[in-house]
């Protein structure tokens, strides 16, 4: 099934690629300035669901099958509690990232540690996110549209 | 013999020289039986009073009057507790039961 | 004392009733059940005379409490051997029945009366006092009808009521003397009055009492022997442990002496006659222990003693009834001495025990508390005892024999009762002569050593008499027929109270409380609507959480309970 | 932590943590698993780890050894997220993971007969998470992350409830309305610690109960602690918010009843000793008037009125789930007298209901499984077709009415005790009162089970009862046996656990 607006679709091309960009933008800020892995998550998701809005509930679950988003669901949380365990194995406490690279000083480890759990949280709110959209996009209404 | 005719018939083989017992006559006979033990042991005691018969001479009343005396009442009063307090055979088990089985709420 | 016996010295023979009963519940074989109803309470009885010392035995550290579970001394030692002769004639008369229920539960019952008998404190005593509620129930249960599972439930409650007064009691007293023996408690504190309604409430005192009519005469034919022997006896053995010498106690035992003589007058269903007498003569003990003393304890015990056996006899002999006839109704039955003459036999034994004509052994137990009354000077109890005996026991007793086996010849002929629940009763009998004959060999069992004669010549003309007397009342009653009794008659007894008005009292209180809970909730939620009509214009289709209950009741009562802990909070001292 | 060290000193050292963190990492591979059981050996892995760990800290704190501390990311506490374990919490850690384990074992079974097959293995994720946020619950020491635990294991409650519409749709209602209940719980919560921070500038429980102590008379601490006890009383299914529970129990899998009945509103009543015996204090005139004048009439009203309602249902499990917010109404009483002794005997009833209600529900189950019954009717003669099984309900239900030589006689003593100690007779009535409703509903049942007759045409029994359950179900009943005539080493966890919450045991 073609959708007629052609507008909407020629638009919507040329935005996701931008909004998946920005995400990211805004995933790699989260260290230190506004930003990170919830927010991106859902800027990220928005880029799916704008996807299927404009292309059909259908084509977005080719592009994002529903089984990645339960996947994904799980592996975020399971980086996320990789890190700290991994900060465990390096000697350190739980979730203590100073041990995750030597240069202390700069707090080097600090940044990874950060960044490589908000990778965790991101692909689990992206997830989650597209998650809810299919669940509810998915649903056979009880009313059909023409009886409204 | 105003006994049913059957009666007889049935009956335990001890219980057979015995079958006259139930005869409104055979309970008249006791009953005198006990009156004349009642009023002749009464008599006795009166006579012989001072021969150590009574056996608590402190207890106000004639003792074996006693008895007497009670069970009438009880039998009597009987027929007020009757008339009170008695109801149906079923009247517990009319009402909605003693345990109520609850709704699912 | 042989060896072999010697062994088990200091082992309460309860657990020889209460483990031969879990056998009996686990065993398929009617035949193996009935061998370990024979074998446990010979057990229990080899137990009972390898013990000879009195002392405590089977101590059981808790930690925070110490168990004695077998203490023996004068006063356990009656009631454990009388309970434990009574499971015995049961298991023997029970030999025909085929009902693994009834059963184990009659081994389990009888040992946790022994168990409770020898327990030494509180505790332990709670523990069996459960117990034997538990285990007596299904006896009534077996029945299987509606109405007697219902009357089962009704049984269950009082009992273990009673044994959560008993818990409570306990731990207020021992809580006031530090110590959980069970020993002399009297009426001093509100812990040894509510040890009192506790015991009282198995012992049957007046308004409490409505429980044993109201169960005995509903359970099975075997049921109701082993019911009427421990439940009430064992309270008797608390209360003469507990209260002894209290003076209140005597006017209790009076009144359950004497209200129940227009019960047994007027009481239809003969078990339920028996129940009442059975009231009556809890009476009799319970005056006795409230006179006290030695002759008073000893008095209490042999009645309990003798008392256990005939009016175990009288149930067997009703039981057997029941069995061949399928009823036990005054205006069902009769002549049938034509058909059961064995029956009557001992019919006749036990109603002479009952009304305690000499050379049975009612007479030696009655003249003891009677002897005590009077020679403690309570004149009053004296002659109200002796009125009770003629109206109560005579009369139930006198009523028993003659509906069911004399009487109208409702032309009932039916095949004797079997074999074996002749035995039984001929144990039962042959004691209640025996005792009665040889009554050094009742008092010696008693807990104080004591010189009575109880066959002087006034004594045993005064007893003649008052039989007699009542025997001519009884006949001249049906002789005229005013004997008040009715067919398909319910006596209203306390057990309405609960029954009926308690019952309808709890349903108008629930109902009510029902209303209670609406009519806060309406008004509330009134005020609540009023709010969220407002809301609703800007939020609307309300849709699934427009469903208020139950999520908008408990919101608010959080919001209740917040503010109540916050008014709390607000006005307490810093 | 030099007594009784039986694990490895590097992972005992990092003990409180992965308490949480295994069950919380394996239920990621749970969730995207197809197979329902690999997953559920993923859980009983995180499980079993978990009550490893759990005992290793219980051996660590027993006694008068003082508290373990664990800096999450090593950022020292009261900046940094601490968790930290003394015998309080402890005690209630064990519980939990020996509940975890035990229900399980019985979970294999269970949830292959009424959980979807492509459900199962989001059903064991969702069950891990549970756990891991209980777990956390129990663990951290910080009061804000104790909210976010608590909604991490509430959340995944509510899906797990829901999953009983397979069984039943009233479990989809029963759902929301834990949802929505449970949410307001959890607002009122993170309201009141909020209040806490706003008069105390700190979130970690030690600091908070050393800055409280220095604020008397502060209006905004006393809000605060209205919230909280609210909050966490509505979690715990206090008396009248437990409007929840019955519904919850009632529709939701077997499984999930079996645990969530012996460990979920267990947390938040731990929650409750926590927050007032420990960072309050009831030195605190508003925290025991609160106890004395709002706590302990509720308990007593529940104790009551639930066990009156328990005694008019038809449906067992609902049946049971009344009878939990009676007692409920215990535990709370034992808080309500506001003693160390109150406090031992409720946390004391805390673990033998855990046994006995573990045994109950577990018993329910299997009920449901070889026969699919659920009403009480539905019961009759089932002591002839399922003897074991009916032998631990009724070794369940025995210690429910608290017949002595049960451990539920036990904790009723303790309490009688502690009531009279503090010279509450009516307490010790209510008590009574309670046990005797109990004994009702009690026997209601069991005279089915075992006395009435099965009825003619009654159903066959689908399947026998497998092993699987049968053996955690023994293990329970007969704890509650064992228990109850050996009751010293509960009673002492107890009892421990009480002098950890009043001898300031997150004090560092």
């Amino acid at each position: 099934m073609m959708s007629p607006h052609v507008i909407l679709r020629v638009v919507s091309k040329v935005l996701i690629p931008l909004i998946i960009v920005y995400g990211f933008y805004v995933h790699f800020h989260g260290e230190y300035s506004p930003g990170g892995g919830f927010q991106a998550g859902v800027v990220l998701a928005s880029a799916i669901i704008l996807y299927a809005l404009i292309f059909g509930l259908d084509e977005a679950r080719k592009v994002f099958p529903p089984y990645w988003a339960r996947v994904g669901m799980a592996l975020g949380g399971f980086i996320y509690a990789s890190v700290g365990f991994v900060s465990l194995m390096m000697g350190g406490k739980f979730l203590e990232y100073a041990v995750l690279h030597p240069d202390v000083s700069h707090g080097t480890g600090q940044h990874i540690g950060i960044i490589a759990v908000e990778i965790g949280v991101l692909t689990t709110v992206t997830c989650v996110m597209i998650a809810i959209f299919y669940a509810f996009a998915g649903r056979t209404p009880e009313i059909s549209d023409e009886d409204w | 013999m105003t006994a049913p005719r059957d009666s007889k018939a049935g009956m335990h083989p001890l219980a057979r020289p015995l079958s006259g017992l139930s005869s409104p006559r055979a309970g008249l006979i006791a009953l005198i039986v006990i009156a004349v033990l009642v009023v002749g042991g009464f008599a006795l005691e009166t006579v012989l009073s001072d021969g150590g018969l009574s056996k608590y001479p402190e207890v106000y009343g004639a003792y074996e009057l006693l008895p007497l005396a009670a069970a009438a009442v009880a039998i009597l009063l009987g027929w007020g507790l009757v008339w009170l307090i008695s109801r149906p055979g079923d009247f517990y088990s009319r009402a909605a039961g003693d345990v109520t089985e609850g709704q699912d709420d | 004392m042989t060896d072999a016996v010697s062994i088990l010295n200091g082992v309460s023979p309860a657990w020889f009733l209460i483990a031969a009963g879990l056998l009996a519940w686990a065993s398929p074989r009617s035949e193996l059940r009935k061998a370990l109803m024979m074998l446990g309470p010979i057990g229990a009885l080899a137990a009972w005379f390898a013990t000879g010392e009195t002392g405590v035995y089977g101590v059981l550290d808790l930690g925070p409490v110490v168990l004695e579970t077998f203490r023996l001394d004068g006063l356990s030692r009656v009631w454990a051997l009388v309970f434990i002769l009574i499971s015995f004639i049961n298991a023997v008369y029970a030999l025909h029945e085929r009902n693994r229920m009834t059963d184990g539960a009659a081994l389990i019952y009888a040992g946790s009366a022994v168990g409770a008998v020898f327990a030494g404190d509180m505790l332990t005593l709670f523990f069996f006092w459960e117990l034997t509620a538990l285990a007596s129930a299904p006896l009534i249960f077996a029945v299987g009808t509606p109405e007697a599972q219902r009357a089962g439930l009704r049984y269950l409650a009082i009992q273990v009521l009673s044994g959560v007064m008993l818990l409570g009691g306990a731990a207020m007293w021992a809580s006031q003397t530090g110590s959980w023996a069970f020993d002399a408690i009297g009426t001093g504190s509100w812990a040894g009055i509510i040890l009192m309604l506790a015991i009282g409430l198995k012992a049957g005192f007046p308004l409490l009492h409505m429980w044993i009519p109201d169960a005995y005469p509903k359970a099975t034919g075997v049921g109701s022997v082993v019911l009427s022997a421990f439940t009430t006896k064992l309270a008797i053995y608390a209360l003469a442990r507990g209260f002894a010498g209290e003076d209140a106690l005597i006017v209790i035992g009076l009144v359950m002496a004497i209200f129940p003589v227009f019960y047994v007058i007027t009481s239809n269903d003969l078990r339920q006659t028996l129940a009442y007498a059975l009231i009556n003569q809890l009476g009799f003990m319970v005056v006795a222990i409230g006179v006290g003393g030695h002759l008073g304890i000893n008095g209490a015990a042999a009645n309990a003693f003798a008392g256990v056996i005939y009016m175990a006899l009288m149930f067997m002999v009703l039981g057997a009834v029941l069995l061949r006839t399928g009823t036990v109704k005054a205006t069902e039955l009769g002549g049938l001495y034509k058909s059961m003459p064995i029956t009557t036999l001992f019919a006749i034994i036990g109603a002479l025990s009952v009304m305690g004509a000499p050379l049975f052994s009612g007479f030696v137990a009655k003249t003891l508390i009677l002897s005590a009354a009077h020679h403690e000077h309570h004149d009053l109890a004296y002659t109200l005892l002796v009125y009770a005996s003629a109206g109560v026991m005579e009369i139930s007793a006198l009523k028993v024999v003659w509906f069911a086996f004399f009487g109208k010849d409702r032309g009932l002929r039916v095949k004797e009762a079997p074999q074996t629940m002749h035995l039984g009763m001929a144990l039962a009998a042959f004691l209640c002569v025996f005792l009665g004959v040889n009554y050094p060999a009742l008092y010696g069992v008693l807990p104080f050593d004591m010189d009575y004669k109880p066959y002087k010549l006034a004594s045993v003309y005064g007893q003649s008499q008052l039989l007699l007397g009542t025997m001519l009342v009884f006949g001249l009653a049906l002789y005229f027929k005013l004997f008040p009794l009715k067919s398909d008659r319910t006596i209203l007894d306390a057990d309405w109270l609960y029954r009926r008005f308690g019952d309808a009292s709890a349903r108008w209180g629930a109902a009510m409380g029902q209303l209670l809970f609406d009519a806060i909730g309406k008004v509330l939620g009134a005020f609540i609507s009023f709010v969220r009509l407002r809301l609703f214009n800007l939020f609307s289709p309300a849709g699934a959480l427009s469903k208020e209950f139950p999520s908008g009741m408990m919101a608010l009562w959080t919001a209740i309970m917040l503010a109540g802990v916050v008014l709390v909070a607000y006005f307490s001292p810093v | 932590m030099t007594v009784g060290q039986f694990l490895p000193a590097a992972l005992a050292a990092h003990a409180p943590v992965l308490l949480v963190a295994i069950p919380l990492i394996l239920s990621a591979p749970a969730a995207a698993l197809k197979s329902g059981r690999t997953a559920w050996g993923l859980a009983m892995a995180g499980s079993v780890a978990a009550f490893l760990f759990a005992i290793e800290l219980f051996l660590a704190t027993r006694g008068d050894a003082p508290g373990i501390s664990y800096a999450l990311g090593n950022w020292e506490p009261p900046v940094g997220i601490e968790f930290r374990v003394d015998g309080l919490n402890a005690a209630l850690l064990l519980l939990l993971t020996a509940s975890a384990v035990l229900a399980l074992l019985f979970a294999l079974p269970s949830v292959e007969d009424e959980i979807d097959k492509d459900k199962r293995s989001l059903f064991y994720s969702a069950f891990l998470v549970v756990f891991a946020g209980l777990a956390g619950v129990a663990t951290t020491g910080d009061a804000f992350n104790l909210f976010v635990f608590l909604e991490i294991s509430s959340i995944p409650t509510y899906a797990l409830i829901a999953m009983g519409a397979g069984q039943d749709r009233r479990a989809l209602t029963s759902s929301f309305n834990y949802l929505v209940m449970g949410t307001i719980g959890a607002t009122f919560f993170v309201i009141g610690v909020g209040f806490l921070y706003m008069a105390t500038g700190t979130l970690n429980m030690a600091d908070l109960a050393a800055r409280l102590s220095e604020l008397h008379g502060n209006r905004v601490v006393e809000i605060g602690f209205a919230f909280i006890l609210v909050g966490l009383g509505l979690k715990a299914a206090l008396f009248p918010l437990h409007l929840w529970l019955p519904g919850a129990y009632a529709y939701a899998p077997s499984f999930v009843t079996t645990f969530l009945a012996a460990t979920a509103t267990k947390v938040a009543f731990y929650g409750i000793i926590r927050f007032s015996f420990d960072v309050f204090s009831v030195e605190n005139g508003f925290v025991l008037n609160s106890f004395t004048y709002v706590i302990t009439p509720l308990a007593i009203a529940g104790m009551i009125i639930a066990s009156a309602q328990a005694l008019f249902q038809s449906d067992v499990r609902r049946l049971l789930a009344y009878s939990s917010v009676a007692q409920v109404g215990y535990m709370m009483l034992g808080l309500g007298i506001g003693t160390q002794a109150g406090v031992a005997a409720g946390v004391l009833h805390l673990i033998n209901h855990a046994m006995m209600k573990g045994a109950l529900f577990m018993a329910l189950g299997a009920f449901a499984i070889s026969y699919g019954v659920r009403r009480i009717e539905n019961f009759k003669g089932l002591g002839q077709a399922l003897p074991v099984t009916s032998a631990a309900f009724t070794l369940g239900a025995l210690s429910l009415i608290g017949v002595p030589f049960t451990v539920g006689f036990v904790s009723k003593f303790y309490l009688i005790q502690a009531a009279l100690q503090k010279g509450w007779a009516f307490a010790v009535v209510a008590i009574l009162i309670s046990s005797v409703l109990a004994v009702f509903y009690c026997y209601r049942v069991l005279v089915n089970l075992w006395v009435a007759p099965r009825p003619d045409g009654a159903s066959r029994s689908v399947q026998r009862v497998p092993y699987m359950i049968l053996g955690p179900l023994l293990v329970l009943a007969l704890m509650n046996l064992v228990f109850g005539v050996y009751a010293e080493p509960i009673v002492n966890m107890a009892e421990t656990a009480a002098a950890a919450a009043f001898n300031a045991g997150v004090a560092p």
